[in-house]
């Protein structure tokens, strides 16, 4: 591991360093918020930034990515996509770095996902620490993601003028490797670093009644708590809830065919646990038929079933999902009221 | 001369339902009409009670072909009655979109519903093989003029985002600069329209009477908005629309007929053309020159003729548009409030001629009366007049070449029925 | 960036090219598909199913009707219900189709050897158990007492009905049949299944019981072999679920944390009681 | 031998099949893959006997009824096309008027001449295979639905909601600049065009299966809308789908 510090002054030129050796992308302002895209500019790049209507994992795992090309008149003619270009994710929070490390495990878990793979393994990451929280509702802080030990291969904190830059892997390090943008770390760099962890450790506040680790087994207990009614009878089945989180995979596969009726390909879509026919079968059996149980599924998946499988929760508290529920349905108070708070 | 009888129930290649109905007995027309039989939709009751705000979402429903006409001259009278003040930009972006609509409509027309006729096609599907370089050019204007509008607004058919005092989203200045890619790249295929049109031989047709009406602006060719003005020389505000033009009720039909000074008139670009040709832009003006269109036209059949010249008026009003945008600060566009309550009219020119809303709208911003005059309504009293002179003129001749002729004085004048019929209804022949 | 262990970088979704040798219907709504990959035996366990595609139509998962001894040749028995089964109705002898897998852990029947089995099974269920019915028909030496319990709703829709009248004389098993609805001609049980129950002796100490049916069928049939007295650990069943992948990752088939197509179809119901959205 | 295709237009403004007209890249493919037949608006031959009728625009009139009967007839799939024909779209706002009154108020005293009935959808006078909804239909969805047809089999609508789309497209949602949009409950399929382009969604591609039409208008009324704006929002397009908001709104 190395420890660097780079001038702010010269990000906009890393950002056109950077672009030239891969497709860089990273935080971009859109109205008032922010969403991860393709930076061809420096100024396109809005580092500093709460957090972003979809998180960065969507770029590894986009919608309607194709899996096969088809040939109608012939299977024996399918042909595997694979596809993945030299990618730097920049900017991103460490919340979001843990979604993606999730991610990493549930495709590399057996059988292993070709597709997410291929494009994860020519992805850079560099991570950049939050100074503060950002929304009433991330849970980062009793989670423990808001800062990162791993999962990354560069990590950025901000010092005001500077970034104080930490590599942790081999591809990091080539990356900058000759970039003329960054300086050994002083002692005086480090200190600075010492403060302003200080004071990003004393910004971050509990949201939740009891200790995270209690989650899992708080949530058993609660299986047939009449909050799921409550929040059930709310929910719009809209499915945003699972399209922001960065540790939701769900997918849904189809064909697509071309005018020629000869040509196609199979694509996966983004699909939701939330979706009202997510689990109905052919003869219109329905195994979860019930807003209520949808929800119920969704929480349990992130604190239970991921959390038993991998061993550690799916949820890594970035708050999107209640910042953007438009029935106001809050994970944090959802954890609260099994948590007994 | 024998007598005859025509009676071509739903024309084709025309918006909307019409049927021609011509009677000729010794010589004589017993009968003449074009029948407007799209059922009635009745949008003027339908906005009452509704919200300002809801207006030009729900008349652009009257017709997708004029949807963004209707947007603005609904817009332009929420404003008037509303007392609302849009800024600069809004009314460029405003005119950028009216250029779009107006080259789409004028391109759908002239290569998809014109040109079959001068090409002796059914349709422009057997074009695709014989012409297909034609086809091909046809299809990438189209596409260019509807992705033009596409790019600012979503949807071409029915615009999302415009609305009184502003638009909902500002487009991005790579979006603006993508409509000027859009168009810089339309250069050589219009002047290929213009060398395909140049060759076609419109019939000819002379009725000296007819009275031409269409906005007219300082300083230019207009379409957003204007002053209500006549070939007969009379030129007043849009408010004054109803005592310019009156809607009567043909005995024989029960389409609603309008008139102004004389019993028929005509709107639409040869309308446009005939009032404002001085302020076409460079292009425009010069191939009009070319082509011989010595201003007043009064051949109803060069209506097509003056859409071509506007095709190329709106490509470079709409070029320069796009620069006056782009040197523009992409600032916070508000979209502006009401400021009084009232009556108002918005009158705009759509590519089939002026359009008119007029609205009243109480404290609470709902509308409480609302009419609508539609381009193709205020044309028919004028088509079916030179029907009659076209019948005359070819008294004696095939009554197949006739009825062709008829129908293709009708699609000449791009009637829009959809639009026509928000208030029309008749009986089946 | 993530290692690149050195993992197999070919996508799991590319289908094999399958040749359709035969196809019989089996009643109004089922057609019975003999298959054959291009390159290989499938090797297919009992009650595992493979994700049958057609290119532009789409995918779904059928399970594997014949014997694992015979997997050169396979069978696959397809109600026409929606999309994919729909369009496979329409293929012939001599078209092809995508294979996937086979997927899903089979049937464990290592560990009923030496057993009495008694199969249930309702409706559709007959296609992914027979492939289990005819392994224990194989190697009848194995097991002991073989009782096959079928319900159908009307003996019209009974599936593999030549294959019934056979097992019917066939000493090797005990068949029973009921259907819900008579038709003419139906001299046998009525009813629904668990009325065959009361007429099958069971030795509840030795019996090992697989339950494949439409999905209100397992509560009942569970209650009644349970009251039969036979041991939760010993009774089996194939449980369907939507699934989009088959790889354990979409998320479909999903109930509670177990994901059917990696760790079932085939649970054993001491496994899956405390599982809510199980049964 | 290619599928015989009409496209055929009742009470509407024909935006629908102006939205076919202007698929230009796709449209030499389409004419390759399909023989159309019948196509008013775009050219002259008629023909007989379809593989795939496409209807546009709602059924206002006893003339009209007859026509898509006889359509229904002589094609083996009818698609009803867009709002008008899909859930009677704009041209139903009249149903929620006296039908008598609004008669009387364009035409006045001569209002006896001019029958009209209320509006309907196409489903509502014959058996439709396929509702394309949508005011106007999407381009996508015309040609995937076209294309699934020709492959012989009748796609299933979409049961997401058009808030995925909008999600997917990556949209800052209405709701945080405080304007109501009834994404959340609505059909998706348009690819969330109206929010990406700054409009709130009014519902043109009707409802998902199962709306919670109790949540969504509690949340418009939380928002601060009155009984009036609540109605108008819901009715605009889906006036022939009743929804109840006395439990809402008395007290
Ligand atoms: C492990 C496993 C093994 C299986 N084995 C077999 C087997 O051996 N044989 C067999 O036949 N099936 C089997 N199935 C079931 C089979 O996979 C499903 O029937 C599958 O959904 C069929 O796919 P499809 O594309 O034909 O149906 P889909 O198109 O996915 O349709 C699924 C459901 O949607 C409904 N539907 C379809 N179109 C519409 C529409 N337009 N409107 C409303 N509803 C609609 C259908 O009625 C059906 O209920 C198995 C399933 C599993 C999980
Ligand atoms: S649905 Fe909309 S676009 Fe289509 S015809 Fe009706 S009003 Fe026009
Ligand atoms: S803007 Fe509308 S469609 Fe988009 S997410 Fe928000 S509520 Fe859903
Ligand atoms: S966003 Fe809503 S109103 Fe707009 S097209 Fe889609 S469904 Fe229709």
């Amino acid at each position: 591991m190395k420890t660097l510090v780079l001038s702010k002054m010269d990000v906009p030129g890393l950002v056109e360093a950077l672009g030239e050796t891969a497709r860089l992308i990273g935080p971009r302002k859109k109205e008032h918020q922010f969403v991860f895209g393709q930076i061809t500019k420096p100024e396109q790049l809005a580092l500093e930034y709460p957090t972003t209507i979809l998180p960065p994992s969507r770029q590894l795992f986009p919608n309607d990515e194709p899996l096969v090309r088809l040939r109608l008149d012939d299977v024996a003619a399918s042909r595997e996509i694979v596809e993945g270009e030299k990618t730097i994710l920049l900017g991103v929070h460490p919340c979001d770095v843990q979604g993606i490390n999730i991610l990493d495990e549930v495709f590399s878990d057996s059988p292993p996902d070709a597709n997410y793979l291929t494009r994860r393994s020519q992805t850079i990451i560099i991570a950049l620490e939050c100074q503060a929280p950002c929304s009433p509702y991330n849970l980062c802080f009793d989670k423990g993601t808001y800062r990162l030990e791993w999962g990354y291969d560069l990590l950025m904190i901000d010092l005001g003028d500077r970034y104080f830059v930490f590599t942790r892997t081999g591809a990091g390090e080539e990356l900058i490797g000759d970039l003329p943008f960054f300086r050994a770390a002083t002692p005086a760099d480090r200190e600075a670093l010492g403060r302003a962890r200080e004071t990003q450790a004393g910004s971050f506040k509990t949201r939740l009644a009891g200790p995270v680790n209690r989650l899992p087994n708080a949530l058993k207990e609660a299986y047939d708590d009449l909050l799921w009614e409550a929040v059930g009878r709310r929910c719009l089945s809209c499915e945003t809830c699972t399209n922001v989180c960065p540790t939701c995979y769900c997918f849904d596969v189809a064909d697509e065919v071309e005018l020629d009726l000869v040509n196609g390909t199979r694509c996966r879509q983004w699909d939701s646990c939330q979706s009202c026919t997510f689990a109905e079968v052919a003869g219109g059996e329905n195994f979860r038929p019930r807003p209520s149980e949808r929800q119920r599924h969704r929480l349990f998946k992130k604190e239970v079933y991921q959390y038993e499988k991998y061993g550690r929760s799916a949820c890594v508290g970035c708050g999107r999902c209640s910042a953007q529920c438009v029935a106001s349905i809050r994970l944090n108070e959802m954890y609260n009221q099994v948590l007994g708070g | 001369m024998k007598g005859y009888e025509i009676n071509v129930h739903h024309i084709t290649r025309i918006e909307g339902h019409g049927n021609l109905v011509v009677n000729v007995k010794d010589g004589h027309i017993e009968e003449l009409r074009l029948e407007i039989v799209e059922s009635p939709r009745f949008f003027e009751a339908m906005l009452e009670g509704r919200r300002y705000d809801e207006a030009p979402w729900i008349t652009a429903r009257i017709c997708g072909i004029c949807a963004l006409g209707h947007t603005t001259a609904s817009i332009l009278a929420a404003e008037d009655a509303l007392g609302i003040e849009p800024d600069e930009e809004t009314v460029l972006l405003r005119k950028l979109l009216v250029d779009g609509e107006t080259l789409q409509s004028h391109i759908l027309h002239l290569y998809f519903l014109v040109a079959p006729d001068f090409f002796n096609a059914g349709s422009v599907i057997p074009l695709a093989e014989t012409h297909p370089e034609v086809v091909k050019r046809a299809l990438r204007l189209k596409k260019m003029a509807n992705a033009s509008v596409e790019t600012l607004v979503g949807r071409k058919v029915h615009p999302i985002g415009m609305m009184p005092g502003g638009f909902r989203r500002w487009p991005l200045p790579e979006e603006i600069g993508e409509v000027k890619r859009l168009l810089l790249e339309a250069r050589e295929d219009l002047t290929a329209t213009v060398e395909l049109f140049r060759r076609l031989d419109m019939p000819p047709l002379r009725r000296d009477e007819t009275e031409y009406l269409a906005l007219r602006e300082d300083g230019e060719y207009a379409l957003y908005t204007g002053q209500i003005a006549s070939s007969l020389g009379t030129i007043s505000p849009p408010r004054t629309y109803r005592d310019r033009i009156h809607e009567t009720v043909a005995p024989h039909s029960s389409a609603k007929h309008v008139s102004a000074e004389r019993d028929s008139f005509a709107v639409g670009a040869l309308a446009r053309y005939n009032l404002n040709h001085d302020r076409l832009r460079p292009w425009a003006k010069a191939v009009a020159a070319e082509l011989g269109l010595e201003p007043p036209v009064t051949n109803p059949f060069h209506n097509n003729t003056a859409q071509l010249v506007e095709i190329l008026h709106c490509y470079e009003d709409a070029l320069e548009l796009c620069d006056q945008l782009l040197e523009r600060p992409n600032g916070d566009h508000r979209i502006q409030e009401p400021t009084r309550h009232g009556r108002g009219v918005g009158a705009s020119e759509v590519p089939r001629g002026t359009l008119y809303h007029d609205y009243r709208i109480d404290e609470s911003g709902r509308i409480t009366e609302a009419n609508c005059i539609i381009p193709t309504g205020q044309n028919l009293a004028n088509i079916e007049a030179d029907m009659r002179q076209v019948v005359s003129d070819m008294a004696g001749g095939e009554p197949n070449d006739i009825q062709q002729r008829l129908e293709m004085l009708v699609r000449a004048y791009d009637p829009c029925i959809s639009c026509s019929c928000h208030f029309l209804d008749v009986e089946f022949v | 960036m993530l290692d690149t262990a050195p993992i197999s970088r070919k996508s799991l979704f590319v289908p094999e090219a399958a040749r359709i040798l035969d196809v019989e219907p089996l009643t109004a709504r089922e057609k019975l598909f003999r298959v054959s990959l291009n390159d290989r035996p499938l090797g297919h366990r009992p009650c595992q199913f493979v994700e049958v595609s057609i290119a532009g139509i789409g995918e779904a998962p059928i399970s594997v009707s014949s014997s694992p001894a015979s997997s050169e040749i396979f069978d696959l028995c397809v109600r026409d219900v929606g999309t994919l089964t729909q369009a496979m109705h329409r293929l012939e002898p001599g078209d092809r189709i995508g294979i996937r897998g086979p997927y899903g852990n089979g049937f464990p029947v290592e560990k009923i050897i030496g057993k009495d089995l008694l199969f249930v099974c309702g409706g559709l269920g007959l296609a992914p158990l027979r492939s289990l019915i005819l392994h224990c028909i194989e190697n009848r030496a194995s097991f002991r007492r073989l009782t096959v319990l079928y319900g159908a709703k009307r003996p019209s829709e009974r599936l593999y009905r030549e294959e019934l009248a056979a097992w019917a004389k066939d000493e090797r098993l005990d068949l029973r049949e009921t259907v819900d609805v008579p038709e003419e001609g139906w001299t046998g049980n009525v009813g629904v299944i668990t009325t065959l129950f009361r007429a099958v002796e069971v030795d509840p100490l030795e019996t090992v019981a697989v339950i494949v049916g439409p999905p209100v069928m397992y509560k009942f049939a569970v209650l009644e072999l349970l009251q039969r007295g036979i041991m939760e650990s010993r009774i089996y069943m194939s449980l369907e679920r939507r699934m989009r992948c088959g790889l354990g990752k979409c998320g479909h088939c999903q109930m509670n944390g177990i994901y059917v197509c990696q760790e079932g179809p085939v649970f054993c119901y001491s496994d899956v009681k405390k599982v809510k959205e199980a049964l | 031998m290619k599928p015989k295709v009409g496209v055929f237009s009742f009470t509407s403004c024909e935006g629908c099949q102006l939205t076919i007209l202007n698929l230009e890249d796709e449209m030499l493919d389409l004419l390759g893959a399909i023989e159309i037949v019948n196509f008013r608006e775009a050219i002259d031959e008629r023909g007989h006997e379809y593989d795939v009728a496409f209807v546009e625009g709602s059924i206002t009139t006893p003339e009209e009824a007859e026509e898509v009967r006889e359509i229904r007839e002589r094609t083996k799939i009818l698609v009803a096309l867009g709002a008008c024909a899909t859930l009677g779209g704009i041209n139903a706002i009249k149903n929620r008027h006296d039908l008598h009154q609004v008669r009387r108020k364009v035409y006045g005293d001569g209002a006896h001449h001019f029958p009209t009935e209320a509006t309907q959808r196409v489903r509502d006078v014959v058996p439709v295979e396929y509702e394309m909804h949508g005011c106007p239909i999407s381009k996508r969805e015309f040609l995937q639905v076209t294309k699934t047809l020709l492959l012989g089999r009748v796609p299933r609508p979409s049961p997401h909601a058009v808030c995925t789309e909008c999600k997917t497209a990556g949209n800052v949602c209405l709701f945080d600049k405080g304007i109501c949009c009834l994404g959340p409950i609505t059909r998706a399929g348009c690819g969330a065009i109206c929010p990406t382009y700054g409009g709130d969604c009014v519902a043109c591609r009707g409802l998902v299966d199962e709306p919670n039409l109790a949540s969504m208008i509690e949340i418009m009324k939380s928002k601060g809308m009155s009984r009036q704006e609540v109605e108008d929002r819901l009715t605009q397009f889906n006036t022939l789908e009743p929804v109840d908001l006395e439990p809402h709104f008395s007290s």
